[in-house]
């Protein structure tokens, strides 16, 4: 999976980060209000999507590898979903 | 590492002394390394909950004080649960029997296996330094009591820390060795269902347990640096705690449950001559068991100070869990319909099981209820059912596996006679030990109460002589096991259809000289009717 | 044997009814998987290495039956388990509120005109009480056997309790949440009072000071106090070290303080540590104990000191 | 691309190769190769959720106290942080050229990789030291406040596995030194990769979460 091309496709991914990385920066600079968060993640997300497709091969990976890279976000998203909706409808009913 | 290559040497000749043991990679040794570890601090916690009961025998002091009742108990819950019955049988009979079942010569990492092993040993003797400096939080280490106390708790919790590696390293290496090292012909519906337990089991230790490190770990550093999050004092959430712990603990409590339910799975189809009854259900059950029970673990905390919505959407999933465990019991029970069944002391382990728990599931209903859990949280009906689940759920199962495959293991016979009289009074005095806990829950008998009314005596004295038949029930036990009466055991003295009976008792160094090819189910008896063809 | 408390909330029967209900549920079910295990081994016992077994592996109509039974079961108990619940958690109109204060290990409970007690819930029989509780340290958790209710009680927020008593008398106060070394003493008492004396009691004609007024001997009297005051949380009669001193030979003992001064504890030195207990600190006790100032009268502490006195 | 430029500089082929010294295995090498890759993902997953407890924590206090996090956050040095973004992203970049290198038996590029890796994470060690002094000089410690506690934890942790990454690329390069690895053996160059790549991952979330909020 090693060619001549390897390289340079690492050096454009390199490059695509570096981008992403003064976006995110630049984004901070600006107040989206409630959005702040929200738009920040999403670029974090793309960055780290990119090094794991790329950087980490998981583009060449079985669909086993793929389970067991995604099902963890899922458990977290569980335990921030679950835990939160128990610390924020605590408002005395 | 001396590996040597022959397979007519037992894995129990091949090398002797120390050295041979304890940097082994193979997985039958340390199997076995892990079942005498287990057994060593079952018996230790054991003791500890001797102590407790004795010291119940009458209201107020009878042999301890509070503070020393408080340590007890915290060391009786945090070995039973982080260095037994954690690791308990899924490191033990996992190791010893998933490359024997799947037809390996190794589970696929061996030297990460020995690894494992050392770290379980680090973790451990962690845990013993901990004991000349007790903690006394309870094995639950809730904050922010945790963190206030003056006892040693960074030691322990340091201590699970590294038991969670262990626990880690070993579920990786079920994992890959079940998906790359089945041999041809063992596809994913002719897996062994302990096996399949074995593989649920993997995927809540690999998933659940780093949660509970850096849980113990911000612990740690709420009491070393004065971290916030957990201190109601800062401004932190002590009930945030609780989901962070029990989003370990409830998947752990399938930890520890699963690899039992696939030991019945295979020793009730031998000793009925039958074929497991619904393959599929129960294997399917364990794998949505690992998925399911991330999303219960608020039943704990029902009474914990956590919204009433959150307590309503954690019940109603509960209840959900709930049905395929009932589907389990009623596949074990039919297994046994129209079979050839023979009592050996694996079978009553078994059948025993099935009885307990089925109580022990039973009075889950009791609790996942919210009105009554209302009642009954945090008092001896909780104690109550989870020993119910624990022990005669849990190491009712590991007795019967320890009967079942002793002749693999050890290539010995032991007393079949002895050890069906010591099943008999570890059944009774367990039955004595625990049901009377149930009514003290109900009529409101709170948990680790050192001191307790008059009016509770009668009860607490009957669960603390029951103790005394339990003991005296493992006593027997253990004699019959550590006196074998014959130093031959046959390749199958049990007929079973199962891989690793395919070999000789106890099997070489690297199990299969040549790697077989399956062509049938692992459950293959009894005579096919006309109408089920 | 009676296997459930005294019921004396309107929340105790409902939670009996659920406890009823799955306690029937369960016992049937244990009934019929006890019956046919037993009954399998017997019937279908090995008779020799021959034996024929038919090789069944399904049967679609039983595995319905028992998906579907369980399932229905399970709804039911989770419905029960669900509306009574809601109603205990739902806010009745008029509630009588009180707060109450856990610390280690004692409750106090504040009423509305501004009445303290410790270790002492009085409450009005058959009138909606809400309970407004929080932790000054580590976590607790207020249970009454007697009325079926149970909630932990946490640091920095407020946690609710609410019942509505319907059976006059004295009933038990447990911590549930464990929480030290005298977790387990950690008790209280309510005392559910008619509404008209409970009126009385909070407008200070309280039924407590004629317990004094008694013709008890004042020894007899403090005993009551150590007990009813929550005394008995922290110090021993034994003469064991626990949180505070032990009050065994404790009158005209020499007390050493952190200050390096020393004194006898003669009457006006116990008098002085029950009402302002952080004045003088004996060596090797933390700064724990709260004042007992307005919570006891003069009479009530005498009655102590003459209990003490007579512990040697 | 000077730097690209450089790296072909690199591209001499096939040195010389010891004998392979491997030690035995029951089991074939691709089989080998997959597993250990499949088990190295299972364990980024498990590393993934031990930050996770970092990250609910984050979500939780930061929607309970919003102020107290705009506040701390500002008070973080946002170019040290983008700094140190851009170090640890290039180090991850040069970890991928060793992975593909290697594969092409071209050691002297791996070893030149893994040394700028070691450096840049030395760099980032730095940085995060300087940062740690400066705020706990200003008296600001894990203690101060939640965001603070936040903040601590998960650059310390984090921090942690910077260090362990160090450890596990100094191991590999020292192998590849002693002419362990080649085309066909480099799984464990592989996985130290993976390793190595996940510290990056997280950091790509702490930064914006705890720099820029």
């Amino acid at each position: 999976m090693v060619n001549s091309n390897t390289y340079k496709q690492y050096f454009n991914i390199w490059l695509l980060l570096m981008f992403l990385t003064v976006i995110t920066v630049g984004a901070a600079q600006f107040d989206f209000g409630s959005l702040n968060i929200p738009i920040a993640m999403l670029i974090a997300s793309i960055k780290a999507g990119v090094v794991a497709l790329h950087f980490m091969h998981l583009k060449y990976e079985d669909g086993m590898t793929w389970i067991f890279a995604t099902y963890p976000i899922f458990l977290l998203f569980l335990l921030i979903a679950f835990s939160a909706t128990d610390i924020f409808t605590r408002v005395v009913n | 590492m001396s590996q040597s290559h022959s397979f007519d040497k037992s894995y129990l000749e091949d090398g002797t002394g120390f050295k041979s043991w304890f940097f082994t990679h193979d997985h039958k040794r340390l199997g076995v390394m892990y079942l005498w570890a287990i057994g060593i601090f079952f018996i230790l916690a054991a003791i500890a909950s001797f102590l407790i009961r004795f010291e119940h025998l009458t209201p107020g002091q009878t042999i301890v004080d509070a503070q020393t009742y408080n340590v007890l108990f915290t060391l009786h819950g945090a070995v039973m649960v982080f260095l037994f019955i954690v690791p308990g049988v899924a490191a033990s009979f996992g190791n010893f029997l998933i490359p024997l079942m799947i037809g390996a010569r190794d589970v696929i990492f061996p030297k990460l296996n020995l690894y494992s092993f050392w770290v379980y040993c680090a973790g451990a003797i962690i845990f013993l330094i901990a004991l000349a400096a007790p903690a006394d939080t309870g094995w639950t280490f809730y904050t922010p009591y945790s963190i206030d106390t003056g006892a040693n708790v960074i030691l322990v919790t340091f201590g699970v820390f590294v038991l969670g590696f262990s626990s880690i390293l070993t579920g990786i290496n079920f994992i890959v060795s079940i998906h790359k090292l089945r041999a041809p012909g063992l596809t994913w519906d002719r897996l062994p269902l302990f096996c399949w337990a074995a593989y649920a089991t993997s995927l809540l230790q690999v998933l659940a347990t780093p949660v509970v490190g850096i849980t113990l770990l911000l612990l740690i550093g709420e009491r070393y640096f004065g971290l916030g999050f957990f201190d109601p004092a800062k401004g932190g959430d002590p009930v945030l705690f609780q989901h962070f712990f029990w989003f370990y603990s409830h998947p752990a409590v399938y930890i520890m449950i699963l690899p039992a339910m696939g030991i019945i799975s295979e020793v009730i189809p031998v000793f009925s001559r039958k074929p497991i009854f619904g393959y599929k259900a129960i294997a399917y059950s364990s794998l949505a068991i690992a998925l399911i029970s991330f999303l219960v673990w608020g039943h704990h905390m029902f009474v914990s100070g956590q919204s009433k919505l959150i307590n309503i959407i954690f019940s109603v999933i509960t209840f959900a869990v709930a049905v395929p465990t009932a589907i389990k019991v009623f596949n074990w029970l039919w297994t046994m319909y129209k079979g050839s069944i023979e009592l050996s002391a694996a079978m009553l382990y078994s059948l025993a099981f099935i009885f307990l728990f089925t109580i022990g599931g039973l009075t889950g209903l009791f609790l996942g209820a919210l009105a009554a859990d209302v009642h009954l949280h945090d008092t001896y009906f909780v104690v109550a059912h989870m020993h119910y689940v624990m022990i005669g759920g849990t190491v009712f199962g590991l007795f019967s596996a320890i009967h079942f495959w002793y002749p693999k293991m050890w290539g010995k016979m032991f007393d079949e006679f002895k050890a069906k009289i010591a099943f008999v009074l570890i059944f009774i005095g367990f039955n004595i030990v625990f049901f009377p806990q149930f009514i003290l829950g109900t009529l409101g008998m709170p948990r680790r109460y050192f001191n307790y009314s008059p009016e509770f005596a009668t009860l607490h004295q009957i669960s603390t002589y029951g103790t005394w038949i339990l003991g005296i029930g493992f006593i027997i036990m253990l004699y019959a096991l550590l006196r074998p009466i014959s130093n031959k055991a046959e390749a199958n003295p049990y007929k079973s259809a199962s891989l690793e009976w395919a070999m000789p008792s106890p099997p070489p160094t690297l199990n299969f000289e040549k790697i077989p090819t399956l062509t049938a189910s692992t459950y293959d008896y009894g005579t096919k009717l006309e109408q089920e063809a | 044997m009676n296997w459930l408390p005294t019921s004396a909330s309107t929340f105790a029967p409902e939670v009996d009814f659920v406890l009823w209900l799955v306690t029937i549920i369960s016992v049937v079910s244990c009934i019929l998987i006890g019956f046919l295990l037993i009954y399998f081994v017997i019937k279908y016992k090995k008779k020799s290495d021959n034996d024929q077994t038919p090789a069944i592996t399904h049967d679609s109509f039983l595995e319905t039956l028992w998906t579907v039974i369980p399932t229905i079961l399970c709804i039911v108990i989770f419905i029960y388990g669900y509306v009574y619940y809601d109603r205990y958690t739902t806010i009745p109109e008029n509630a009588y509120e009180i707060n109450v204060t856990a610390k280690k290990w004692i409750w106090t409970f504040d009423y509305p005109n501004g009445k303290k007690t410790l270790g002492e819930l009085y409450v009005p029989a058959n009138k909606p009480i809400r309970l407004v509780m929080t932790s000054e340290d580590v976590l607790h958790s207020f249970f009454v056997p007697a009325f079926r209710v149970k909630q932990d009680v946490i640091g920095n927020r407020y946690t609710f309790i609410n019942f509505t008593a319907t059976k006059e008398g004295e009933f038990v106060v447990y911590c549930t949440e464990y929480c030290g070394s005298s977790h387990s003493n950690m008790l209280a008492k309510v005392h559910v009072l008619p509404e008209l004396e409970y009126l009385k009691w909070e407008s200070g004609e309280s039924a407590k000071t004629s317990k004094i007024a008694s013709d008890m001997p004042l020894d007899q009297i403090g005993k009551q106090l150590y007990s009813d005051k929550g005394c008995v949380a922290c110090h021993s009669l034994d003469g064991a070290a626990g949180v505070g001193p032990s009050w065994k030979g404790l009158y005209n003992a020499k007390r050493v303080f952190t200050d390096g001064t020393s004194a006898a504890a003669d009457e006006n030195y116990l008098k002085e540590s029950i009402l302002y207990p952080g004045e003088k600190m004996v060596e090797g006790y933390g700064p724990v104990m709260p004042s007992y100032k307005g919570l006891l009268d003069d009479a009530e502490i005498t009655a102590l000191i003459e209990y003490i006195k007579t512990l040697k | 691309m000077p730097f690209m430029k450089f790296v072909k500089s690199l591209a001499l082929p096939s040195e010389m190769l010891p004998p392979i010294i491997e030690e035995e295995s029951h089991f074939d090498p691709e089989t080998e190769h997959s597993a250990a890759k499949l088990g190295m993902w299972l364990f980024l997953a498990t590393e993934l959720l031990l930050f996770g407890g970092l990250f609910a924590a984050y979500a939780i206090f930061r929607a309970k106290y919003p102020e107290m996090f705009l506040e701390g956050s500002a008070s973080l040095d946002v170019v040290l942080g983008t700094v140190n973004t851009v170090i640890l992203i290039f180090s991850s970049y040069t970890v991928a050229i060793a992975v593909s290198a290697i594969q092409e038996n071209r050691i002297r590029l791996v070893k030149w990789m893994l040394w700028i890796t070691i450096i840049c994470a030395a760099i980032f060690a730095v940085n995060k030291y300087f940062e740690y002094s400066y705020k706990i000089s200003n008296g600001i410690t894990p203690g101060t406040d939640i965001f603070y506690s936040i903040y601590y934890a998960a650059t310390g942790v984090h921090m942690l596995h910077v260090f362990i990454g160090m450890a596990v690329l100094g191991v590999l390069l020292k192998k590849v030194n002693e002419g362990r690895y080649h085309k066909g053996n480099f799984t464990a160059i592989e996985i130290g990769g993976l390793y190595w790549h996940l510290v990056d991952l997280i950091w790509i979330y702490l930064f914006p979460l705890l720099y820029l909020a």
